[in-house]
């Protein structure tokens, strides 16, 4: 539930972690289990539409990379037993994510479920799981109720929507600012955010304007000018894909952004494509990461990290790395529960800490929305320059990691 | 360097703030109506080309959205990698090019059938086979496409219209497609081409007695239809982005224009077009922003209740 | 009220479409058991007082009354439960549909069961030597053997009473000619049917029909027998002035 | 006509055999189907109004998701029973489609499509954007109608419910209804001539497949648990033309062929995920332009085939001439 982010006691803890990992690896192959049977992983991610496919590619991505690193740097699970990834299309559609999630678990045989995205997916497919009894991680969806479901076969990895909307309105608070503008897109991502930062905004004394848009909009013109005339003092843009982009540039063309600060709901301004899609006009933008690169990271997100970009020239997107860090997890899981029974790796998953890409997780079963929830540390981070590249992007806050509480 | 809100507290007499508000108000309402317009011309482009297709062929072209979203792709290979961001209306001539000769395909291979005698169901035939298409393109951009968005450079530096602060792209793109258009109107009103197109339309059977090849003409209508999707998509690829949905909304304000306009009426697109851009705005700026889509559909539906074939549409003759 | 007069008056009817005048201040007089012909040239507006008799369009002026009852205005399907059928210029059979089936939903609609119609229908079939067909679909038809299933269609009304009737003999082979003109004299005599017969075949109007009405650009212009008509000086103008 | 011919018989083998399908396959195929059993309702009963009738409605998904949302809101908002939500559901999918289709009924052919595609997008949107009450894009839990989420019941449910449509539709296609319906379709000007009362059966046919449509949507809501604006998404209705389509449109047995086998590829090509529908369409493209009839025509074509029956039809002026001679 909580992740050691303070530099000594962490480097301390994945060392421990990192043992604990290796012998779990290696115990089994003394016991001598000699079937290479190989393990298989599920994924289950929006690959057509109406979902959205750009999410599950490229945590698709983030998942076969995954499975590279267990099969030739673990050597396998369980004393060499390969791993296999499975993957499965739930198009955004809950009926086709329950026949999904059956389809994996009873006929594929897979021993656990990550790449949920969309939250309507992942609420109703945690009802199967409870039945099935095969864990399911969200990688994406942020719905707190998906864990307030409180059933054992659900796990996140996630920052959940009240968090990071109280972290942005923190942040908002500590810069001085009483006026906050949410534009968000009409998923539950969207409408999600907008009602948690009204909520917590309202708490913190400030002034709170929202609005959504549909979202395949091709023109916000009017939202922004609405925006414009109300005079914020920060934007946080909730677009996801082109919505994004487009808020920047249609914000900066009627003279909104840069004059107002715009807060992006997370690291999508450090991808080319943003700054193909928005050119100069996207210098400035503020956006909420999960983590800092020179930042300490595990040596798994190391290893990575680069891997993606080589491939798919980008960075890889915490989508990307988080399906990445929840498959890894289940390995480490299998080798500790010494088995493949779906049921003993739900078990093992909450009694043991993990390693992931960003540091140690370690699922906890307290009551509400927090319930096998593990959340990343939330940072604010500026692009000062045109195609910054994220090493080089500017720490805000918060200033626990040496933020500064300035913006240029 | 800033690190607080240099935003003045809310203070004052409140006689004053209101006069404030007021001009505030009239300002932002003038740059919601130039908004409306100049998306309202765009929209046109899109819907002229499916009701010149509909004039012809009495067919309406469900996958005109991905036409769109070829033109827009097109554009951006071609700028990326052939011409340079400085030929961008070059690019957008080929784009047009390039989905004219798709779109002529298309007819040759799939709509012609409907009028050499093959097919019963000829609506029912159209509608079908062109949301088939609409989706098979859309699913085949996503798997080559992958889940990237593309854009162009930008065609030209931000300028400001009257009150309104406006990106250059939208305004090439705003006087690119009233050059389009006037075009289009040109070559349909004085060409011989056109006049033979205009005939097609008031009369299939009539010219084809007289000996026109309606046939020729047919794949014709759907090639220039097409095209001014594509050019549509190259023109606007930098302001609504290079992706495989990014022809979504233009084909549903296009759809909305020409049933709220009539079928098969050229004057009626551009006054549906103004005013369903107008009406969007208006909506955004007097309810709410957020049902944006809503107010199109509004619109229509009030029309329809009181003109069932739209503003200048008539029912066809039946016996 | 005299029956016999008032079967069908179309009084002054005056239809527009657009700027154009296509029935022009019609009036017109159908008594029952007549067997009235409507010749006119090309484009006089024949086809379009029929639609205005039978309901399919609105006249812009005037009224068109049945058995002394204003019938403009309502909608064709409850004209045609009156008692008024009528046949289409070029054939509308239901083409998806047999040729049996074609001949059962006028009778459905005036509440025959499904045995009285399916016998009516044979019967009929077999009269107009269309039996062997009644499991085919009508599209497999000729264009001839369509205008006949039209024609006999309208008769699986249980009561009719007109029958009007748009360019029955226009390219149809002669035998199937005979047989249209037969159940026509059969129906009428028979039935008491009375037919309104628009034609371009003057002799077989002449043969057929006791009275005719010439239209010309969307006006009456003669009534009378067809040698009377014949001989107006009007009629052989439009004929041949054009 | 004999009620034991082959053709009933197989029919009734065919329902023993789906009744006790579930016996020897596994949850995961028993959901699938439960699936396609909806998907077949959906697709005859828009056979019923697109095909036979012609109205082409391009708003049919919408009825189910009008009658999803309707039971499940009701339950979750103002708390009412199964046996309350569940009718009203059904029945405001009837009087909203019955609306519908008396502003349709001025109008028709392409403009039908484009209004009824219209309000589709509208209704859709309603229920994305005022998420305070239908939460949106993540959807609301639907009470499951049997507590469970086991396939087996439901599976029994969808089954009975779609015999329950399909023999409906049978019943309404062989009655004089039906002739009227196909004779709207085929010629609406020529029907009204003939005394059809074409108002009256549009309505009807309207109300009657958006209320199977809005059926079918409120038990699909109570057995996924879940229901979304997807519901509503375009791609639904192209999935009902595609299943239709495929299958056979204007025949009793198409949409049924369609449905089932079509969801069956569809598992079959999960692997395939991005191009499964790319292959589809594909298909439907070609089965409209090059072999109009689907699968039923496949079959009719195969089994006469079989039979030898290559004897060309005789031309039925020759047929005529022999008879008179």
């Amino acid at each position: 539930m909580k992740i050691f982010r303070c530099k000594k006691i962490s480097f301390i803890f994945i060392i421990l972690i990192g043992l604990i990992f290796m012998i779990g690896g290696i115990a089994p192959s003394i016991a001598g289990a000699a079937e290479k049977k190989p393990v298989k992983i599920g994924q289950m991610s929006p690959f057509s539409t109406p979902g959205d496919p750009a999410a599950g590619k490229r945590m698709r991505w983030g998942a076969e990379l995954a499975i590279k690193y267990i099969n030739e740097e673990m050597g396998g699970v369980l004393g060499g037993r390969p791993v296999e990834l499975i993957v499965e299309d739930d198009s955004g559609t809950p009926a086709d994510g329950i026949a999904g999630y059956r389809k994996l678990v009873q006929k594929d045989g897979v021993v656990a479920v990550v790449g949920q995205y969309h939250s309507s997916v992942c609420i109703a497919v945690t009802k199967v799981a409870n039945d099935l009894g095969v864990p399911l991680f969200s990688s994406g969806a942020s719905s707190p109720k998906i864990t307030e479901s409180q059933s054992p076969y659900i796990f996140s990895i996630m920052s959940l929507t009240p968090s990071r909307a109280q972290f942005w309105v923190d942040f908002a608070k500590q810069m001085g600012w009483k006026r906050v503008a949410v534009v968000a897109e009409d998923t539950d991502y969207g409408t999600g955010f907008k009602t948690w930062v009204e909520k917590h905004g309202k708490e913190a004394g400030m002034e709170v304007k929202s609005i959504i848009f549909p979202r395949t909009i091709s023109d916000l013109t009017p939202m922004l000018l609405e925006i414009k005339a109300w005079k914020p003092e920060l934007m946080i843009n909730l677009g996801v894909g082109a919505s994004a982009y487009l808020m920047v540039k249609q914000a900066y063309d009627i003279g909104l952004f840069p004059k107002v600060p715009m807060l992006a709901s997370f690291a999508w301004p450090i991808r080319p494509e943003y700054w193909d899609a928005v050119g100069d006009k996207g210098k400035g933008i503020l956006y909420t990461s999960y983590y800092k690169p020179g930042m300490l990271t595990t040596f798994l997100g190391e290893w990575m990290s680069p891997r993606y970009k080589k491939l798919h020239n980008e960075d890889p997107t915490f989508y990307a790395l988080n399906v990445f860090g929840e498959i890894i997890v289940i390995a480490q899981a299998i080798n500790m529960a010494q088995t493949d029974d779906p049921k003993a790796i739900a078990e093992a998953l909450v009694k043991w800490p993990y390693l992931d890409w960003s540091g140690v997780v370690d699922f906890k079963e307290p009551q509400g929305m927090k319930w096998h929830n593990v959340s990343p540390p939330h940072l604010v981070l500026q692009q000062t320059k045109v195609r910054q590249e994220f090493k080089d992007s500017k720490l805000v806050w918060p200033p626990k990691f040496g933020g500064d509480g300035k913006i240029e | 360097m800033r690190s607080l809100s240099s935003y003045p507290a809310n203070s004052g007499t409140s006689k004053c703030k209101q006069k404030e508000d007021e001009a505030i108000d009239l300002h932002l309402f003038s740059q919601f109506l130039i908004t409306g317009i100049i998306m309202g011309v765009l929209y046109c482009l899109m819907s002229m080309g499916i009701n010149f297709i509909y004039g012809i062929m009495k067919v309406i072209n469900w996958s005109m959205g991905e036409f769109f979203m070829i033109g827009a792709f097109t554009q951006y290979i071609l700028l990326t990698f052939l011409l340079g961001a400085d030929y961008w209306y070059v690019g957008v001539i080929l784009s047009a090019l390039v989905v004219f000769i798709l779109g002529a395909l298309v007819q040759r291979i799939l709509i012609k059938p409907m009028f050499v005698g093959i097919i019963e169901a000829k609506m029912e035939y159209a509608t079908i086979v062109t949301i088939s298409m609409a989706i098979f393109l859309r699913n085949i951009a996503v798997a080559i496409g992958g889940p990237k968005i593309y854009t162009p450079p930008d065609y030209a530096g931000p300028t400001q219209i009257l009150t309104l602060p406006l990106s250059g792209n939208r305004l090439v793109a705003f006087i690119g497609a009233l050059i389009l258009l006037g075009l289009f109107y040109y070559f349909i009103k004085k060409s011989w081409t056109g006049r033979a197109f205009q005939g097609v339309a008031q009369n299939r059977s009539g010219v084809q007695t007289a000996g026109v090849n309606v046939l020729k003409y047919d794949m014709l209508a759907f090639g220039i239809g097409t095209a001014l999707a594509g050019a549509g998509g190259a023109l606007l690829a930098p302001i609504f982005l290079v992706h495989p949905l990014c022809g979504l909304v233009p084909t549903v304000r296009g759809f909305e224009i020409i049933v709220i306009a009539g079928l098969g009426s050229i004057p009626g697109i551009l006054v549906a077009g103004l005013s369903l851009g107008i009406a969007e705005s208006l909506g955004s700026a007097f309810i709410s922003p957020s049902f944006v889509d809503i107010y199109g559909f509004i619109l229509l539906v009030i029309i329809l209740s009181i003109k069932p074939y739209g503003l200048f549409g008539k029912p066809e003759r039946e016996v | 009220m005299d029956d016999r007069s008032n079967l069908l008056e179309v009084k002054n009817v005056v239809k527009m479409f657009g700027g154009l005048r296509a029935n022009d201040n019609i009036s017109l007089q159908v008594e029952k058991g007549e067997i009235r012909g409507l010749i006119g040239p090309n484009g006089s507006g024949k086809t379009t007082l029929i639609n205005l008799i039978t309901g399919i369009y609105e006249v812009t002026e005037g009224s068109i009354h049945y058995y002394g009852r204003r019938i403009d205005g309502l909608q064709s399907n409850v004209i045609a439960s009156m008692g008024i059928m009528r046949t289409f210029q070029v054939a509308r059979v239901w083409r998806d549909m047999t040729v049996l089936e074609n001949m059962l939903i006028p009778a459905f609609t005036q509440g025959l069961s499904r045995r009285e119609a399916k016998s009516r229908a044979e019967e009929l079939l077999d009269f107009a030597l269309l039996i062997r067909l009644k499991d085919k679909q009508a599209k497999s038809l000729s264009g001839g053997q369509n205008m006949l299933l039209q024609i006999v269609r309208g008769f699986m009304h249980k009561d009719l009473k007109l029958y009007v009737m748009d360019e029955p003999f226009a390219g149809v082979h002669q035998s199937i000619k005979g047989i249209i003109i037969e159940s026509i004299k059969m129906m009428n005599q028979g039935k008491d049917v009375t037919f309104l017969i628009v034609s371009h075949e003057m002799s077989t109007v002449k043969a057929l029909c006791n009275k005719v009405t010439v239209l010309c650009k969307g006006e009456r212009i003669a009534e009378g027998t067809m040698e009377e008509v014949a001989n107006d000086p009007q009629v052989i103008d439009a004929y041949l002035g054009g | 006509m004999k009620i034991f011919n082959l053709k009933n018989i197989g029919l009734l083998v065919l329902l023993i055999v789906a009744v006790f399908l579930p016996v020897v396959i596994s949850d995961y195929w028993r959901f699938v189907l439960t699936i396609a059993f909806f998907y077949t309702i959906m697709a005859a009963s828009w056979n019923l109004l697109g095909g036979y009738t012609g109205q082409f409605s391009l708003g049919h998904h919408t009825f189910a998701m009008i009658g999803a949302y309707t039971s499940t809101l009701l339950m979750q908002k103002a708390g009412a029973p199964f046996w309350v939500s569940i009718p009203a559901g059904i029945l405001l999918t009837m009087i909203i489609s019955s609306l519908l289709g008396v502003m349709c009924l001025r109008i028709h052919g392409i403009y039908l499509a484009l209004i009824t595609w219209a309000f589709a997008e509208v209704v859709r949107n309603y229920f994305r954007l005022h998420y305070a009450f239908t939460g949106g894009d993540r959807g609301i839990d639907s009470p499951l109608i049997f507590g469970t989420m086991k396939p087996t019941p439901y599976y029994y449910l969808f089954l009975g419910i779609a015999v329950l449509a399909i023999v409906l539709i049978a019943v309404i296609m062989r009655s004089k209804i039906g002739y009227y319906l196909r004779s709207i379709r085929d010629d609406p000007i020529a029907a009204r001539s003939m005394g059809v009362d074409i108002v009256r059966y549009k309505i009807f046919v309207f109300m009657v497949a958006s209320g199977l449509a809005g059926m079918a949507g409120v038990f699909y809501g109570h057995s996924i648990g879940l229901i979304s604006p997807v519901m509503g998404d375009f791609n639904e209705m192209a999935m009902i033309i595609i299943f239709v389509v495929i299958g056979g449109m204007r025949t009793q047995a198409g949409p049924i062929v369609g449905a089932i086998s079509v969801r069956y590829l569809m598992e079959l090509l999960r692997a395939q995920s991005e191009f499964r529908i790319v292959i589809l369409t594909a298909i439907v493209i070609l089965i409209m332009r090059f072999f109009n009839g689907g699968l039923m025509e496949l079959f009719r074509r195969l089994k006469k085939w079989i039979r030898r029956d290559r004897e060309g039809p005789v031309s039925a002026y020759q047929e005529l001439e022999q008879k008179q001679g």
